[in-house]
């Protein structure tokens, strides 16, 4: 198994990482990528995910291949 | 519809002005429009300066699903989501939504809930430079 | 503030954007607008022209008491009511309004208001000349 | 007893009048004043009225020197 990680804004300070790559080891949904990404840091109150570009919870399933983000709440516009 | 993502300052009438011109005349009766301007103070502290750091794959892909949603939901001729992404300054324009329709209730709802969807869910963050130092405004206590 | 009564056609992004340009930059983060445009069909029926005849004195004073409502009920930086009389071709701008503030939802809110106030209240009348003669709008049933 | 009558849009069509000044009879209300100006027209269903260029009802009380207007709903914007 594969997955591309990427942190934005506080989440990529506080981790220290933009973007990894996670291989090997079967990771069954979005909060076991948190774990495995950032070696079991504490998830911070309020963070969002995405799966592929698109908002997902951190119970969803991922995939081979998927693209798993993590953000804190959004503040554009 | 039409949905941009921008580095550069850009002048939102001129572009309100020019997506105007490019729809046929007499079919619309109504256009709401809202442009999101960077102000010089916030939360009581001069701003010097914003990032505004985005997902690019995401926000478009985001901003198209949310034109995507208005224009299913109401009868619009045509839709604009402008943001822009990067180093800002008080005044820049940060984001420009507009929505066109025959009647004025459609337009405007349109609009807002582009608006308040985006403020809601977009993958952008700001970052404010101050005079303290800089801190990203979702670690602010909220306005 | 501003409150215009015009009889020849104008460019309401140019009018926005002269109006933005006024404002001190930093101060606004919002604004908010209208455009209500002729549209050249009504009730089914293709409409050439229009014919605006309004109660000058009143309009100008109804405006302003209009604009004096907005001001004392949100905090606006700035707003704007510029509404056309006498003969219209579909295309043209019939009414602009605009409301600057701080927050979003004050120039939204001021913005609808001023419109939906205007539309009930402003002593406007609207005679549609079609292929079938003249008639005035507020004869028509109701679309 | 001096007053101005103005009327708008069809009303002005209907009435053939524009507007008009009512001198001599006391007048107390403005409907008192649409039927004298009219000569006792029925009042068109939905009819506006104006004292002074402000919005007013029918039994408004009108004074020496006001100008009264009619008009059908409005329809700008």
């Amino acid at each position: 198994m594969q997955l591309n990680v990427k942190f934005f804004a506080s989440l990529a300070e506080q981790t220290g990482t933009r973007q990894m790559t996670l291989r090997g080891t079967h990771l069954s949904n979005v909060l076991e990528v948190w774990n495995q990404a950032t070696a079991e840091k504490p998830l911070p109150q309020n963070t969002l995910c995405a799966i592929n570009c698109v908002h997902a919870s951190f119970k969803d399933p991922v995939h081979d291949g998927d693209e798993v983000a993590f953000f804190p709440p959004v503040t554009g516009g | 519809m039409a949905v941009s993502l921008c580095a550069e300052p850009f002048d939102p009438w001129l572009t309100l002005a020019q997506h105007a011109a490019s729809l046929r005349k007499g079919d619309h009766g109504a256009c709401a429009s809202f442009i999101g301007t960077m102000r010089d103070t916030n939360l009581g502290d001069a701003v010097q300066s914003l990032t505004l750091e985005h997902y690019p794959e995401m926000t478009q892909h985001y901003l198209e699903s949310l034109t995507d949603q208005a224009v299913n939901r109401w009868q619009l001729n045509h839709s604009l989501i402008i943001h822009r992404y990067g180093q800002i300054l008080p005044g820049d324009t940060i984001v420009l939504i507009a929505a066109w329709s025959a009647h004025r209730a459609e337009a405007f709802e349109a609009c807002r809930y582009m608006i308040e969807e985006l403020k809601a869910r977009a993958p952008f963050w700001k970052k404010e430079i101050t005079q303290n130092g800089e801190r990203w405004l979702h670690d602010a206590p909220s306005s």
